[in-house]
């Protein structure tokens, strides 16, 4: 099955890069646009077949080394 | 008195950092694989700078699970001065050993210049080598080392005399214009709570040799060797 | 593309950029109808990129020998002595169209390919160059490339760890639509540890290293030598992507594998990939080569011959290896987590055969692959004479000329640039970016090689055949300034479509200069590359002929500096000062226009001028040096002064021709003693003026023009970051 | 309203990094871990109040800055 992976920087974290691209779409004369995020998206295919297993052992590689939870959150989807 | 760099995949300042110690020390480090469950028996770990692992996903975050990192936490944690420069200091946060993260420069751009750091501690084994306050004159080159922490982690910090360098004009003014990655409260470098592990992002064994432009960084590996002497005589 | 496709039809022949006379040559070779996979290596081995057909005739001619050259042009990288038993091996190529169209990608995994050119010999890099042309700031896209390329050099060069310490920047209309990102590698080896690429031993076993073949670049050498129209934006080509993590595992594999004594023979996989590599191998070393396609480690699935052979997947190397060495080489490869995998074998059939699922899918006689390939003898017609300069007119006053000068997009300084590489690392950059040359220390040892990379492409357009020569003097002139002896050059020949006469022409006029300079200086053209077809809708690039120098220096730590070092030190000018301002900067910036020959090179006075300068240097005369070239000797004294933070008084004859002309073969140096200085340049044969002296905050031209040094920094260093950031 | 931006590689085009991730994954023990990918993960606020041309808008944005579409695809939804 497939696990998708979003991490994104928690609240009061500040994101360089959304901050530079906010400023850029500005430049480039999109109006209107606020609170650009910038986050990672995992997507990997895993063996396991049982969706809570799956999501379980996302999880860990999750907290052990995809997202570094001093800043970031994460949050992970199974497609069967 | 000995010291072990540690080189990963990726790590490429490890042969200078082993130049410099090797100056200081008069005998040059052992160069350990991150491969090894142990580490030889120390008087100093220095994890060094580079890309372990390519930087990819986040760095430091890879070369954090080696198997060596294992052991050297636990001889951090037994009190051996472990010394992380540039990509080691965000291994060390990777690990848990010093506390925050280097996020990516503000300004987005990888950055390789000479910066000015004061030296805001000089009573550590690292920087016994100079004065309090003294402005030192030494390069960085990173892409990701700007400095971030939780509020109360920072307070914790400043209130521990834990910051051990902060990035300043050449007069020794910490000003945002002498800040050259958007850390926080201009820091450069962090120690540990015992004061035994420095994480610093600028590379003093870069300017540790007057034919390479200046030798602020001697000073560093010069203290540090006298330290370890002492602590090995008695 | 499908599996063999038995069927060759004169279109497909054509999209594999063949003319119908040159497939009539593959069935004579053949003896048969090839088929696709067939097609598709004749077509990367006989593309302009490969095969150098409308440029060989012609790069026979540079002179290419000197005592101290190990290996000149011919395998991976040149090779010379640098004494002790070791070598500088060095090399500059071109990724110019794929840095176009994917800036941050192309320019990093050219990167990559020079410094695999470099280490598949056996070298350890220890410097990165970067020649750089851009086109007009006011274009669109112009911010965007130049953000993308300088950020690719540097995610590669960094990562992998050898620092970029050096090269070159312009800006011109003619480059819009064909920016050129040239990138040069310096390694160092011990001479009797040189690696070549000619296969030997029947037998033996030929062997995979690195990343796994993807569908990488496919054609991206055919791409190389065809013309950019509109529609290549929304062709988008397979790009490449580098992986410099695994490059630097590559390395230090290769490196260890290199210490022992296993590699019979090792090429890089470069611009079409398994197909030149092995080709390479077996023509080199007259023998054939057998491979099998299953054997391939691959990324993507169903990948078929035709692909594999001609992708372009970064990071990988061929080798072939001693009998008995196969378990021994693997550990090594595995130990650094890189693919290994033994493909094929060495043969006495001088033919290239691929197998898959145990039948012949390619069969090809190398000999004639190689030797009978295309080569032209193209029309050409020389560029007409430049007319006599037309006056330039102008309201400013001395000192604002100098200001708008060094504000100008080819003097502002690269800080914004070269601060995004690490130019640091691996602990032995004597001198930094900014100088008139690069010293790096050779490891553990006191002597130092200098770098440089130079082209003045407006004097080439005016006329080639001086164009040629200064490029070559003025490379000769850099490591002279640093109290260096130059060694040898490497060259990138980059140049619109050679179909056309007038090009063609720019190309051999080019070559003409060079050849004389380099013969004049002693100063041997030991690798290249060639890039042709650098058009977009017809109109062509300035011809560049980018040249990288290399010389070397007894101790690093004395090389010479351009910053005025003491206040009161003497100020002299050496060499003729004519006021030449034909094609010079003075002309374009303030003039507005470009018209005029370029200034003349006397190769007699520039070897005079530069020995004498270099002389003097190495016996501690001199205090600071710094060449003369764009922008004439006022930029050449402000550059001095705002490297040393000190002002100057001058005072020298008044005119704006004499101030910014560009008179070739001259330098300015400081001396504390410019009696001994003068008396000996007599001696020389060399003219010399005193025009000044250094100290001070200010910089004082005849009396009344001054700028302080702080005004002067200010105009310097704010264009390019202002530019950056769409001010 | 809120647009979620995915940026991802194309198919094809090497991922240094998720390969770079499968290979540590492995070396912490996790198995059967296959086909990582890495990508971005943008989410902003924008001022525009019609569903459609909130799309359109970073549609443009990524066609002109967010994604480099000569190796990357990208995938817009919009929250209202
Ligand atoms: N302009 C040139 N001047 C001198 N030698 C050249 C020139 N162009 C190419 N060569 C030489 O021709 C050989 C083939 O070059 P090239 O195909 O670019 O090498 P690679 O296969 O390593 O990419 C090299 O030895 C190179 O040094
Ligand atoms: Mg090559």
């Amino acid at each position: 099955m497939k696990a998708r992976i979003h991490i994104t920087l928690k609240n009061g974290v500040l994101d360089p890069q959304g901050k530079a691209i906010e400023h850029a779409l500005g430049g480039l004369g999109f109006a209107g646009v606020d609170s650009v995020r910038q986050g990672k998206f995992i997507e990997m295919d895993l063996a396991e077949t049982d969706p809570g297993k799956a999501r379980d052992a996302a999880d860990a590689m999750c907290q052990r080394l995809l997202a570094n939870t001093v800043i970031e959150d994460y949050r992970i989807d199974i497609d069967e | 008195m000995s010291a072990a760099v540690i080189v990963f995949p990726g790590s490429n300042c490890d042969r200078d950092i082993q130049v410099a110690l090797a100056a200081s020390l008069g005998s040059a480090p052992e160069m350990v694989w991150h491969g090894e469950a142990t580490l030889p028996d120390v008087d100093l770990i220095v994890v060094p700078g580079g890309f372990s692992y390519g930087d990819y996903l986040r760095s430091g975050a890879m070369a954090a699970h080696s198997p060596v990192m294992r052991e050297v936490v636990r001889r951090a944690n037994d009190g051996v001065p472990v010394l992380g420069i540039c990509n080691g200091f965000q291994i060390l946060t990777e690990t848990g050993l010093l506390p925050g993260v280097l996020m990516r420069n503000a300004g987005l751009r990888f950055v390789c210049r000479d910066i000015h750091l004061r030296v805001e501690d000089n009573a550590t084994i690292f920087t016994r080598g100079y004065n309090k306050h003294q402005v030192i004159r030494i390069p960085i080159a990173h892409n990701e080392g700007n400095y971030f922490t939780d509020p109360e982690t920072l307070a914790r910090l400043e209130g521990d005399g834990r910051v051990a360098f902060r990035y300043c004009d050449p007069s020794g003014a910490i000003s945002d214009a002498a800040n050259p990655n958007g850390s926080l409260a201009n820091i450069a470098g962090v120690l540990n709570a015992a004061g035994n592990v420095l994480g610093m992002m600028p590379h003093p064994e870069r300017l540790a040799e007057a034919a390479l432009g200046g030798t602020d960084g001697r000073a560093m590996f010069d203290g540090l060797a006298e330290a370890l002497a002492k602590a090995g005589a008695s | 593309m499908s599996k063999i496709t038995p069927e060759i039809t004169p279109e497909i022949v054509a999209e594999h950029g063949l003319t119908p006379k040159e497939y009539d040559l593959v069935l004579s070779i053949m003896g048969r109808e090839p088929n696709m996979t067939e097609l598709g290596i004749f077509s990367v081995m006989w593309s302009e990129h490969c095969s150098y057909k409308s440029s060989k005739r012609w790069l026979k001619t540079l002179p290419t020998t000197a005592d101290w050259v190990i290996c000149g042009p011919g395998e991976n990288a040149g090779v010379i002595d640098i004494g002790d038993g070791q070598a500088a091996i060095f090399k500059m190529e071109s990724h110019n169209h794929p840095s176009f169209i994917e800036p941050y990608q192309g320019a990093a995994t050219g990167v990559g390919g020079i410094l695999r050119d470099v280490f598949t010999m056996g070298a350890r890099p220890i410097a990165n160059m970067n020649a750089l042309r851009f086109g007009h700031p006011d274009d669109p896209h112009t911010r965007h490339l130049v953000s993308g390329v300088v950020a690719g050099i540097g995610g590669y060069g960094n990562c992998i760890g050898v620092p970029t310490v050096g090269g070159e920047t312009n800006f011109d209309p003619s480059y819009n639509g064909n920016i050129l990102v040239n990138a040069m590698t310096v390694g160092i080896a011990d001479q009797d540890k040189i690696f070549y690429s000619a296969a030997a031993g029947i037998g033996n076993a030929v062997v995979y290293v690195g990343s796994k073949t993807g569908r990488d670049g496919i054609h991206g050498a055919t791409m190389a030598s065809a013309e950019f129209d509109n529609d290549s934006q929304d062709k988008r080509p397979t790009v490449q992507v580098g992986d410099p993590f695994t490059e630097k595992l590559l390395l230090e594999a290769c490196l260890e594998l290199m210490a022992t004594d296993m590699i019979v023979a090792i090429q890089d996989m470069g611009a079409a990939g398994l197909t030149s590599s092995s080709v390479e191998m077996s023509s080199k070393g007259g023998v054939g080569i057998e491979l099998d396609i299953d054997a391939i480690p691959v990324r993507e699935d169903a990948m078929t011959a035709y692909e594999i052979m001609l992708s372009e997947s970064q990071e990988r190397m061929l080798m072939v290896i001693r009998p008995d060495s196969e378990d021994a080489a693997r550990a090594i490869f595995e130990k650094w987590e890189l693919d290994f995998a033994v493909i094929g074998r060495v043969t006495d059939t001088n033919r290239l055969v691929l197998t898959e699922g145990g039948s012949v899918v390619a069969d090809i006689p190398v000999p004639p692959l190689v030797e009978n390939a295309p080569e032209y003898d193209r029309p050409w017609i020389p560029t007409p004479p430049a007319g006599e300069p037309s006056p330039i007119e102008f309201d400013m006053t001395l000192v604002e000329i100098l200001k708008k000068l060094m504000a100008s997009p080819d003097l502002a300084s690269r800080r914004w640039i070269w601060e995004q590489y690490d130019h640091m690392v691996m602990g032995d950059t004597v001198q930094r970016p900014g100088g008139d040359a690069a010293v790096v220390r050779v490891h553990g040892s006191a002597k130092g090689l200098a770098i440089t990379t130079d082209c003045t492409p407006r004097y080439c357009v005016a006329d080639p055949v001086q164009g040629g020569r200064q490029a070559v003097a003025e490379a000769w002139r850099n490591l002279t300034a640093v109290g260096a002896t130059p060694l040898a050059i490497t060259d990138n020949m980059n140049f619109g479509n050679p179909e056309r006469p007038l090009i063609m022409g720019q190309f051999v006029g080019c070559i003409e200069g060079m050849a004389e300079a380099c013969l004049a200086l002693d100063f041997p053209v030991v690798s290249g590359n060639v890039s042709l077809y650098n058009e977009t809708n017809g109109s062509g690039i300035l011809p560049t002929p980018a040249i990288g120098g290399v010389g070397i220096i007894t101790d690093a730590a004395k090389s010479m500096t351009i910053g005025f070092k003491n206040d009161g030190d003497t100020i002299i000018l050496i060499g003729e000062t004519a006021g030449h301002t034909g094609a010079s900067l003075l002309r374009r910036e303030i003039g507005g226009k470009t018209d005029g020959a370029p200034p003349n090179v006397d190769l007699g006075a520039e070897r005079r001028n530069g020995d004498f300068v270099r002389g003097q240097i190495t016996q501690g005369a001199v205090t600071a040096c710094h060449d003369v070239s764009d922008g004439g000797l006022l930029v050449a004294v402000a550059e001095m002064a705002l490297a040393g933070d000190m002002g100057a008084e001058l005072s020298t004859p008044n005119t704006v021709e004499w101030l910014f002309g560009e008179d070739q073969g001259r330098y300015v140096v400081t001396v504390t003693d410019p009696d001994a200085l003068v008396a000996a340049a007599r001696n020389a044969g060399v003219n010399t003026m005193v025009i000044g002296k250094s100290g001070g905050k200010i910089l004082t031209v005849n009396g009344g023009n001054s700028i302080s040094v702080m005004e002067l920094r200010g105009a310097h260093e704010s264009w390019l970051p202002d530019f950056m950031a769409g001010k």
